[in-house]
Parts: C-alpha cells; structure tokens; sequence
C-alpha cells in the first residue's frame, strides 16, 4: 500500500469535504467568497506538492490497478492547475445567480478527483467510475444556475447524453471482458497479444471509441457540447473544455496506446475518419457562431481533431505533441475564457457582437483575447503555432502528409473565424463607453495564462522536454 | 433450466418493449419493473445469487420506485398519453433494429474458446474481497459518486422559491 | 443447453430495446427508462460472461454492482433535474427543450 | 561588426516593448523612441554593409532554440539565428533606412491621431518582424518572422479598425497571405522532411545534388506559394490593392521594404532551391511576367491614387519576380533596392498630397504644383525614376533587368517587359498631369507639409536619383566594385552598358510620358513649361492631329480597354474566387450548423446511426 499515489486525490477530497462542513457549520460561509479562497490556497499547495511526489511505472496503490506514473502525475498537475484558474475565475462570477458559493467550490473538488481517477486508473472499472464521478459532477456544476433555464437544460442534456454513451461504453467494456477474461490494461493487451480477432472485438473498439470520443467531443460524438458549453456557467464550460477533454484524452491515450495497441489496424482507419470529420465540421460550424461560447465549443472541438493527429501519428513524438498540446491549449483556453467571464460579469451577455467596441473600453481585455486567440489560431510568436507545428511536422514525419495538409488547410478557415472575433473586438464604436471593472482574481488568470502563452511561444524548449520526457517514459 | 431461461428471457422482453411502446407512463413503470424481476430471475440461473439481490433491491426497490415518483410529480396533462413517441420513431425504431441486427450477426460469428477449468468463486465472499482490496479506489470513488448525487439531488431537486 | 451466446442475444435485444426507447420517447423519464435497459443488458452481459467465461473470479459481477450503483445515482441527479426543469419550464418533453440550438 | 547583427532586429522589438511598457501616455515620447531606436539600427546596418564590402565573407550564428531528441537522437532541431551575407546587408539597409524615414514622416503625418503611440508601436514590431526574416538563417525562423510580418501588416492594415473597410481589407490581407502560407508551409516541413534540415547552408549543399528532381519541383513550387502571396503575385495579388485603407506610410513601408519585398527576398535567400530545377525557374518568370502587364494595365484605369501606385508596385514586383524567374538574382535584388527608394517616395509624397487635400481621387487634385512644390517635384523624379528616364536609379535597375531576359533567351517576356515600361511612364504621368499639376478641380485648401515630412521625401529623391549608380561600370571604374559584384548568385557580374536595350526601353518611357502628356495635358495646359519640355519629340511628329488620333484609338480601344478586361477579371474572377471560397466555406457553415437542432433524441441518433455505420464498416 502505497498513499502517496493516492495522496492528491485524498488532498482534494478532504478540502472538497472541508468547504462542505464549514458550510454546514457556519451558514455565512456558503455565501461568501472564504470557500474560494481556500479552494485556491487548497489547490495550490497542491500543485506545489505535486512536484514532490516520486512518480514512476512502480508507483503503484496495493496493486497494479492503480498507478501513477509520469504521464498521470503530468495529467493531474494540468487538472489541478486548471482547477485553480477555474475557481479564481469563479469567485465574482457567481454573485448574480446564486447565493450558495461553498458547494460550488466543493464541487470543483469533486471533479477534479473523478479526472485524477481517471489519470491513473490502470483498469477498467476506476476508469468508469472516476469518469462517472468527473461526469455527474460536471452535470451539477452545468445546472447549478437554477434561475437560468439554459442552464438546466443543458444539465439535462448532459446528464442523458452521457448516460447514453456511457451505456454504449459500458456494453464495449462488457464485451471486452468477455473476451479476455480481464478488466485491466495489461491483462487485456497480454491477452490481445495472443492473436485472435473476433467480430466482437470491433465492436468493443468502435463502443470504447465513442464513449471516449464523447468525452473529447470528436465527431460525431460532439454534439452535446455546444449546447452543454454554452448553457454551463462560463467557469464551468472553461473546466469542460480544458479538465475534461484532457481527462478524456488521457483515458483515450492509455486505452489506445497500450489495450488496443495490436489492433492499430482496425481502429486507425476509423480514428483518421472521425478526425476528419471532427476537423472539417468543428471549424466549418463556427464559422457560422453569433454567440461566443458556442463559438469557443466548436473550436474545441476543432481542437480534439488537430490533438488527435497525435495519436494517428502513434509515435513517442506523436504523444509528446499531445502533452504539449494541451499544456498550450490550457492556458490559450483559459484566457479566451476568462476574457468570457470578464465581458458577463460586465455587460450580462456572450454574444460575440456584445464585443463590439471593446478595444476602446478595455484595452487590457482585448490585448487577453488577442493573445489566447492568436494561440489558439496558430500564429507566432504564440505557443499554438509552435503547437501545431510540432503536431503537423510529425504527422508528416509518419507518413500522413494529406492528413496534416487537411489540418493546415482546416487551420486557415480557423484563422478566418477567429479573425473574425478580433475583427468586431477591434473595430466599432459601442455606445457604452463605461470601462470594464475587471476583478483582481480573474486579472491575474489572465495575465498568467496570456504570459504562459507567449512564454511557451518564445521558448517552448523546457515545455517540449517534459513532454518528451513523459511521452518516453510512457511507450 | 432451458425453460427457465427462455420464460425469464421471454418475461424480460416482452415487458421491456411493452414499457417502450406503451403510451401510459404508469404502465411503463409497471412494465418496467417486472422486466428487472426478469433481469434478476437470469442472474439466478447464472449463479449469481448477490446480483440478483441486488438487482431486486436497487432496481425494483429503488430506481423503479424513484422514476414512479418522478412520474407522479411531473404529471401534465392526460395520463393516458403522457407517454407519446417523439418525431423520430420511424428512423429509430430502424436504427435500433439495424444495431441488433449488427450485434447479433457478430455475436452469431464469434466462437469464443471453451471455458476454462475453474470452480465457481463463492460470490458474496470473493466479491466483498475485491471490493475492499483491489478495487479500493473504484469503491470509494462510487461512495463520493453517490454522495454527490444526493448533494446534487438536493442542490437542483429541492424548490428554490 | 443453453450457452453463452443465447444470454448474448437475449443482452443485445434488451440493449436494443433500451436505444429505442431513448431514441423515440418523449417523456424524459421514460428515457431514462431506457437508458435503465441499456444498463441491464450490459449487466447481463457482464454476469454472462463472467459464467461462462471467467469463472474462477468475480470480476463481471464486481463490475455490474458498480454500475448498478452509477444508475443509482444517475436516475437521482437525471430526476432532480427533470423536476427543477419541470418547475421552472412546466415540460418533461424534452424535444421541446431547445433553448441551445444552432 | 557581424556578430552584433542581432541587434538589428532587436532594437525595434525594444522600442517596440518600451513604448507598450512605459511611454503608451506620452505620445511625442513614444515617437522618438521609435525613430531613434530605427536610426541605431540603420547605423549598426550600415557598418555591417560597409564590413561586408571590405570582406564579403558569410557569417553565422545560430542557437537551438528547440532540440526534440528521442533515444539519443535528435529528431527535430529548431534553430534561431542570423546569417549575414552580402544579400542580407543589402536588404538590413534598405529596410532600416526606410523605416526610419517612415517614422520621421509620420510624426508630423499621424500628428493628432488617438492611436499615435500604437502606431509607433506596431511599425517598430513590423519592423522587427521584418528584420528578424532577413537576417534569418533557416526556413523555419523565416517562417515564424514571416507570420509575424502578416500578423503586423493585419493590425497596421486595420489600424483605423472602426473603418469596417480598413477592417475588412486587413482581414482579406492576412487571409489571402494564408492561402499561401499553407504551401509554404507544408514546403518547408517537406524539405525537412526529405533533407532533414531547416537551415539555409545546410539545404544548399544538398539540395545542390538533386538537381532537377520531381521532389525539388513539388517542394519548389510549394515554398514558391509562399512569396507568391507575401509578394502578391497573381492571383494572390487581390489584398495588396484593398490594403490601402491603412494610413499611407504604412503603405509606404509595405510596398518599398517590408512585406511585399519579404517574397522576392524569399525567392533570393533560397534561390538554390528554385534554380536547382528549370522548370520552377520558368513558372517564376512567368508568373512575373504576367503580373507585371496585368498589374499595369489596371493601373491605366484607376482613379485613386493610392490604387494607381498599388497596381504600379505589382506592376514592379512582376519585374523583380521575372528577373529572378529568368535566373538573375542580382537584378532581382537590384531592382528590388532602387524600387525602395522611389516607390517609398511616392507613397510618401502620396501622403503628403493626400494630407493635404483630404481626398484620394486624381480627379479631384490639381493645381499642386504651386501650393506644394516640394512634394510635387520630389514626385515628379520618383515618377521619372520608376518609370526608367535616364539617368535616374529605375532606368539602371530596369536595364538590366531587359538585359538579363534577353541574354537568357526570354524574348518574350523581354517585349512585354519593354512594354511594361512604356505603360508605366504612361499611368505615372497621367496621375502627374491630372493631380498635381493642371487646374485645380476641387475646393481644397492644399498647403506644404511639415519638416518632418518633407524631409524624408528629399532625402528619398536624392536616393532616386543616384541610388542606381552603384552598378554602373563608371562606378565599377571608380571604385573596383558594383552592386553586382557584390551580391550574386554563383558567379560576379561587372557592369556593362547595353546601349541597344537602354535606348529601347528609354524610348518606350519616353514615349509613354508623351503619350500622357498628349492626352490628358495637352487639353489642360495651353502653354506650359512641360510644353517646352517635349518640344523636341513634339516637332518630329508633323502630323500631330493623326499621331494623336491613332494614339488616342490604341489607347482607348487597346490598352485601356485590356486594362479594363483586366480590372474585371481581377474585381469579379479573382476577387469572386477568394471571396466565393470563403463565401462557399461559411455557407457550407451555416447549413451545417442547422443540422444542431438543439432536440437531445437527434444528437444521440447521431451516435448510434454512427456506430452502426462504424460496424457495418468494421466487421467484415
């Protein structure tokens, strides 16, 4: 038995269940900011203790079921910092729906166990329940603004949704423990190994992927997160679009590097597919978008499609590209999202026309959607170009040329949407001239995630050897 | 045996397609509960005594009790049609029966290898074990799972006005 | 002698069922009904094959308790919502709730 | 000097970082931060030129500024360094020289404008940006300062955003700059992927080995994409003529130095790869070529001034393109440098006018010539210089760009060059007969600009004039070197004289003047000084009223009317297409999007219709 593997997740729960009690205890604190506030000071001692945790493929919790290795600590750091710009986000933005902050910020904490769940889970059964647990949190987290009827109704997409595609995971899973015997990473690709190919092995890698794919919103499995981003609040959609899709990516990344690593064959012309299509149809739909978190979802989902040139790579480069990926997708993500928060706590609305103007009333703000969408865009000296490059270059480097020139090519009309959104932010009058009051938390997001995005851009070096160094510790 | 199998099989379908074609809410639920006797009725025949336990109480002594309940409370308009289908019947009375149809061609194919010589665990015990010992994590993560569903069920159900 | 693949097949109906049911229903309980069926037949499958394939543990069953659990808690939260949408919207339709579109 | 090359770039980016910082508030402040923080780098450019004319030896330094190594291997290294040649001093010179006249000019054009500090900003990262790509010494950073030049040309494009024609046609520019970025860009991955190299050096000397392959032809004409569009070639000429809406010593800046100079420079630093397979060279010359005669004929038709130099800087980039199409690298590059000085002139003195007179249409000038005599007589020579009138620097550069066509047995593109330069004089000095001098057809209150403006724009006219000395064999004589001698491809050139050739295209010049002059002075000046001016080439014409008819019918019915074709495939063909795609793209968007309906059901229809199609697919 061996706690330090276990030790962030019962850090996170025990300060999940501390906002709790202290809400229970003292009334007054559930509607103020304190459970903030210590959600953050929680978290980053957490982070900071990350750092000091022994991470190897030995690490394990009294059995191999459990493990943290390099690529789940790197996984749980990424969430745990996620967590940390998604509750400073938080703390104004709640004021106008809700009295009650303190389980808010408890849920957080909740999610963020069912991904680091999610990251170690070296089988099959945690891998379910932490997804459920990351899930049914994220539902409660989507309808908490009861007053707003978009709100409710994208919990209730989203709870059924994902309860119909993890019906169709949980049939995958059933069918791959009746035809290995086993539940667990290694045991099942030892027992793939042998050989054998049965029609029902497809069956469980098509319903392995969907259910997976659901999580990353790859086409067409996408379609409940427009709708879910946009009614959630902005906080919350931030966490979805960055905590869970990374969650998703890292259960898809064990699932298809390692269980299903004999049947490549089966699964790849699929994968590169779906990947086409989630590249042609998240950029081509937001294009179409009036409304700006609607429009951030659909580059999400752009975004799953130019990640998963990673995995159809299936190469230690092709992983380390992913790693760093989502490093830079954080932070860009982070930023176009807090910008987000900043314009509802200031003017009630997400439309993208509601930015009409803003360069004359907020100079800062602009200059923060101007960086994270410019990463997210691919343009240099940002970290998304260098992103992209190194995903492109290896995708060509494996022999997928017209893959990577259709991703390039895809990236030009997102350059054209996402000029779009900077076109109306820098151009027109808006009426109201009155300027932005921009909370000191939500200030600071942005200036850490805008400054990580550029500082990752310029010298991205550091960034690529920790991911190079996990992607090889991993394969 | 044999009849057994094909009169809880028989029992389970035909009460499942009834809760899916019926147009009175009540009668599904109703339906919908004597299928997961039938559920459990199978789990006997499959040796598995805990899971059918389980199965009758959670199921029917709970899900089933609770989606009743829910019925009751979001009652609108007449009982007698509150259980319509929706615009897409056609094509997915047709997706479901090309996905059977699939699943059933693949089952049909597939020779899975002869059992392997093992006794029979004793369930309750072996289950009890795993749950404490190898599947540690997973169980107390499904603790947390619940707890959040009953801080859920009262931080959304509950009447805010 | 009834095999493996007859509880497969019995499995893959009830599954079936279940995907019609959340498919044409209007009434959102009634697919969360369903989506119950799903379940069931994935538990079905699992207790199968834990019979019939691995015997000599108890995986399968281990696995169709957990997720027994999950739809505890998923028909809770998913009823919650329903109702607190029913309250605020008076519906339980839910191809009438489309506010999120395009 | 070399290895302070570095700072050539960086002392714009400082200014840049500085004015962001600390003198946002302070306007004068941020302007003569800028413009000194350029004159150090016009200084450090200048001794790294005058080094490298002592010594001509190349030099480079680089750092790994990214080394993706698996297994004890590397992988991908992605390097950050300078590289100074002699191509690279000749290009750090004129881009540092015209900046910093661009920045003294715009203190006094820009003088009162809310976004003054910002503009000063953005020109010093543009400048820096452009900096960074000329000294840079592999593909991959010339790539990154590449999308850097774009990004700033996009924000100094749409400075006056609020103008939703400014924002459009910044948007139109980076987009279309795109397009061919995509090739480039997947050129560049390509080389690296075959050669497994970024770097310059590294590439020539393999590259040199696999002379006329099909690889180095696919890899070719994709990185050729790339200058295609930064150099606004045809077709992706479309945004260089709408990117007039910034203010017009941006565009001054973009079409002398920056920018559009960034492709033909491209095609220069990786000349290796390009010449290395003929048919790559003849694809250049010819788009070249073409853009040349199609660019100066729309020219004939405009009306707005900046429109009309717009077209006359495709009608030159064309040249420069042919010339290193035809396998003259160095009077690509020669043209390339008096054309700085000359068409830097004219935008500014364009300003200047524009200023001036508040208006952009021609034929709401005239009656220049006396309120503003400086900008109008430093324009009238940066006409004579552009339009290649003895002994001005575009009559060099022209020349010899005729005589490397014709020695390498490009005949036709030499006559189309020849006519070029006919039609250039002519819609140079349509504009001059009609704006500036002639009468005054508007209500405007013209007055002569400031100091800081005018200055530049004498400083330039000096340039205009002597500035194609240097590859003269009289200056060859004088000093033991040239321009060409200096900067080449494989082997020096020493200057000649082809008297034949320089007699034909000065004919052709002169020529159009007359021919402009006929037809829109002659109706509006009885007795002018110009008069006098022509009277030689006036009294050998006896019959002047036929001469003028059948010039008259040429014109109206030839030139003019292929100017007009011209001008409406560009507007309706190349523009439709550019727009039709993106148009066609956001349809297809929005028809998409309808297909979210918002109903749950048909979302998980979707998922299961998909998995059903998977198995159908799967199993077999």
């Amino acid at each position: 038995m061996n706690i330090s593997v276990v030790s962030l997740e019962l850090a996170a729960l025990s300060i999940g269940f501390l906002i709790i009690i202290f809400g229970l205890i003292f009334p007054s604190f559930r509607s103020s900011k304190t459970g903030g506030y210590l959600a953050i000071i929680g978290l980053l001692s957490m982070l900071i203790g990350s750092f000091f945790l022994p991470a190897s493929n030995t690490q394990t919790f009294i059995n191999a079921f459990y493990v943290q290795d390099d690529l789940a600590l790197f996984f749980k750091q990424l969430f745990i910092l996620a967590a940390i710009f998604i509750n400073a986000m938080s703390l104004h933005y709640l004021k106008p729906y809700t009295k009650n902050k303190g389980d808010y910020f408890a849920l957080t904490f909740f999610a963020l166990t069912g991904m680091m769940v999610m990251a170690s889970a070296a089988e099959f059964i945690t891998l379910y329940i932490g997804l459920e647990l990351m899930t049914f949190t994220f539902v409660l987290l989507t309808a908490y603004k009861k007053q707003d009827l978009k709100s409710g109704e994208a919990g209730l997409k989203y709870i059924l949704l994902s309860a119909i595609s993890s019906g169709v995971l949980l049939y995958g899973l059933s069918l791959l423990y009746g035809l290995t015997g086993k539940l667990d990473f290694a045991g099942i690709s030892s027992v793939f190994s042998l050989g054998a190919t049965s029609p029902l092995v497809v069956w469980a890698i098509i319903m392995l992927l969907s259910g997976l794919g659901f999580k990353i919103a790859l086409v067409p499995f996408h379609m409940w997160t427009p709708d879910v981003y946009e009614g959630a609040p902005t906080p919350i959609t931030a966490f979805l679009a960055v905590g869970s899709k990374a969650a998703g990516f890292i259960a898809f990344i064990r699932v298809f590097f390692h269980v299903f690593s004999v049947y490549t064959s089966i699964f790849m012309p699929l994968l590169i597919t779906l990947t086409v299509l989630t590249l042609l149809i998240g950029n081509l739909i937001a294009l179409a978008q009036t409304h700006l978190k609607r429009f951030l979802a659909y580059s999400s989902i752009a975004h799953a499609g130019y990640i998963l040139l990673g995995v159809i790579a299936y190469s230690k480069l092709g992983l380390s590209a992913i790693l760093f990926y989502l490093m830079l997708y954080l932070f860009a993500n982070i930023g176009a999202f807090a910008g987000v928060t900043a314009l509802v706590i200031n003017t009630g609305h997400d439309r993208i026309a509601d930015l009409t103007g803003l360069w004359k009333r907020s100079p800062f703000l602009s200059v923060i959607f101007l960086i994270s969408l410019l990463s997210l865009a691919g343009i240099p000296p940002t970290a998304g170009f260098i992103g992209k490059f190194y995903l492109f270059t290896e995708a060509i480097h494996q022999g997928y040329l017209w893959l990577a020139a259709l991703a390039l090519g895809m990236s030009l009309v997102a350059i054209y949407y996402y000029l779009m959104v900077l076109r109306t932010l820098l151009s027109g009058t808006n009426e109201e001239t009155k300027s932005f009051i921009i909370p000191f938390s939500l200030r600071l997001v942005m200036i850490v995630s805008a400054g990580m995005t550029l500082v990752i851009g310029i010298w991205p070096g550091p960034f690529t050897d920790i991911a190079l160094r996990i992607a090889q510790s991993f394969l | 045996m044999i009849s057994l199998f094909y009169l809880f099989s028989a029992i389970l379908l035909v009460f499942a397609l009834g809760t899916v074609i019926s147009t009175n809410l009540i009668h599904s639920a109703l339906l919908m509960m004597g299928s997961f006797f039938a559920v459990a009725g199978l789990y006997l025949l499959l040796q598995a005594d805990y899971l059918a336990m389980v199965q009758i109480l959670v199921y029917v002594g709970a899900i089933a009790i609770l989606l009743v309940f829910g019925v009751m409370l979001t009652r609108k308009g007449s009982i007698e049609e509150s259980n319509l289908p929706n615009r897409y019947k056609g094509i997915g009375l047709l997706t479901a029966l090309g996905l059977f149809g699939l699943l059933a061609r693949s089952i049909y194919y597939t020779r899975f290898p002869a059992p392997p010589i093992g006794h029979p665990t004793q369930s309750i015990l072996a289950i009890a074990q795993a749950f404490l010992l190898q599947y540690f994590v997973a169980f107390e993560a499904l603790g947390i799972l619940l707890l959040i569903a009953i801080l859920g069920a009262i931080l959304i159900g509950r009447d805010s006005k | 002698m009834i095999g493996l693949s007859h509880y497969l097949f019995v499995a893959a109906a009830l599954f079936c069922i279940g995907v019609y049911g959340v498919l044409t229903k209007k009434n959102a309980i009634a697919v969360v009904m369903g989506i119950e069926f799903m379940l069931n037949a994935v538990n079905i499958n699992l207790i199968a094959f834990n019979h019939f394939m691995a015997p000599n543990h108890v995986i399968g069953q281990l696995f169709a308790i957990f997720i027994i659990g999950v739809a505890a808690a998923e028909v809770s939260l998913g009823l919650a919502i329903i109702l607190s949408l029913y309250r605020q919207r008076h519906l339980v339709a839910i191809d009438e709730m489309d506010i999120l579109k395009w | 000097m070399d290895q302070f090359a570095w700072l050539i770039p960086t002392l714009p980016l400082a200014a840049f970082l500085i004015i962001v910082a600390l003198t946002y508030r302070f306007k004068l402040l941020s302007a003569i931060v800028a413009t000194s923080f350029s004159l150090g780098s016009l200084i450090l450019a200048i001794s790294i030129l005058i080094q490298k004319i002592q010594n001509p030896k190349t030099t480079e330094t680089f750092i790994n500024w990214l080394t993706i190594t698996a297994n004890q291997q590397t992988v991908l290294t992605l390097q950050m360094g300078y590289l100074i040649d002699p191509l690279a001093a000749v290009m750090c010179l004129i881009v540092t020289l015209i900046a910093t006249l661009v920045l003294l000019y715009s203190i006094g054009y820009m003088k009162g404008d809310e976004g003054f500090s910002r503009y000063f900003a953005y020109i010093s990262l543009f400048t820096f940006s452009m900096l960074g790509l000329v000294i840079s010494n592999n593909y991959f950073q010339t790539f990154v300062f590449w999308e850097l030049v774009g990004l700033c040309s996009y924000l100094l494009i749409g400075f006056w955003f609020f103008k939703p024609e400014a924002a459009d046609a910044s948007k139109k520019a980076f987009i279309t700059n795109r397009w061919a970025d995509f090739g480039f860009l997947v050129g560049i991955i390509g080389l690296f992927t075959v050669f497994g190299s970024f770097n310059f050096t590294e590439l020539s000397a393999v590259i040199g080995l696999h002379q006329n392959t099909l690889v180095l032809l696919i890899l070719g004409l994709l990185v050729f994409l790339g200058p295609m569009g930064k150099s606004a070639m045809f077709p992706f000429h479309v945004w260089l003529p709408d990117a007039m809406e910034g203010p017009t010593p941006i565009s001054a800046l973009i079409h002398a130095a920056t920018m559009v100079a960034a492709g033909i420079y491209l095609v220069a630093r990786g000349y290796i790869l390009f010449a290395s397979v003929d048919s790559v060279m003849i694809v250049i010359a010819y788009i070249g070529g073409f853009t040349a005669l199609f660019a100066a004929t729309i020219a004939l038709v405009q009306r707005d001034i900046k429109r009309i130099l717009a077209f006359s800087t495709l009608s030159q980039l064309g040249y420069m393109m042919m010339a290193l199409g035809v396998g003259s690298m160095t009077s690509g590059m020669f043209h390339l440098t008096t054309h700085a000085f000359f068409k830097a002139l004219l935008f500014l003195g364009a300003g200047s006018i524009i200023h001036a007179v508040h208006d952009q249409d021609i034929f709401n000038m005239g009656g220049l010539v006396k309120k503003m005599p400086i900008t109008v007589w430093t324009f009238v020579i940066g006409s004579l210089a552009l339009s290649g009138i003895f002994p001005l620097a575009g009559f060099w550069s022209k020349d010899e760009i005729l005589t490397v066509t014709l020695q390498h047995h490009f005949t036709g593109l030499f006559i189309l060059g020849t006519l070029v330069a006919f039609l250039t004089a002519f819609y140079m000095f349509r504009l001059i007969f009609i704006a500036l001098f002639g009468d005054k057809r508007s209500n405007h209150h013209a007055h002569e600009s400031s100091w800081t403006m005018t200055l530049p724009l004498l400083i330039l006219a000096i340039l205009s004039i002597v500035a194609g000395l240097v590859n003269t064999p009289w200056f060859y004589q004088w000093t033991g070197m040239s321009f060409s001698t200096f900067l080449f491809f494989k082997e020096p050139e020493i200057p000649v004289i082809h008297w034949s050739i320089a007699g034909l295209s000065s004919l052709a010049a002169l020529g159009g003047i007359f021919v402009a002059w006929i037809i829109y002075a002659k109706q509006h000046i009885s007795a002018d000084k110009l008069a006098e001016r022509f009277k030689g080439a006036h009294t050998l014409l006896l019959n002047k009223y036929y001469i003028d008819e059948l010039y008259g019918w040429v014109f109206n019915k030839g030139m003019i009317g292929l100017g007009k074709v011209f001008n409406f495939i560009d507007h309706t063909l190349i523009d439709g297409f550019f727009d039709g795609t993106a148009t066609l793209i956001r349809s297809t968007g929005i028809q998409l999007r309808l297909f979210q309906t918002g109903r749950l059901q048909q979302y998980a229809l979707v998922l299961f219709v998909a998995i059903a199609a998977m198995t159908i697919w799967g199993v077999r």
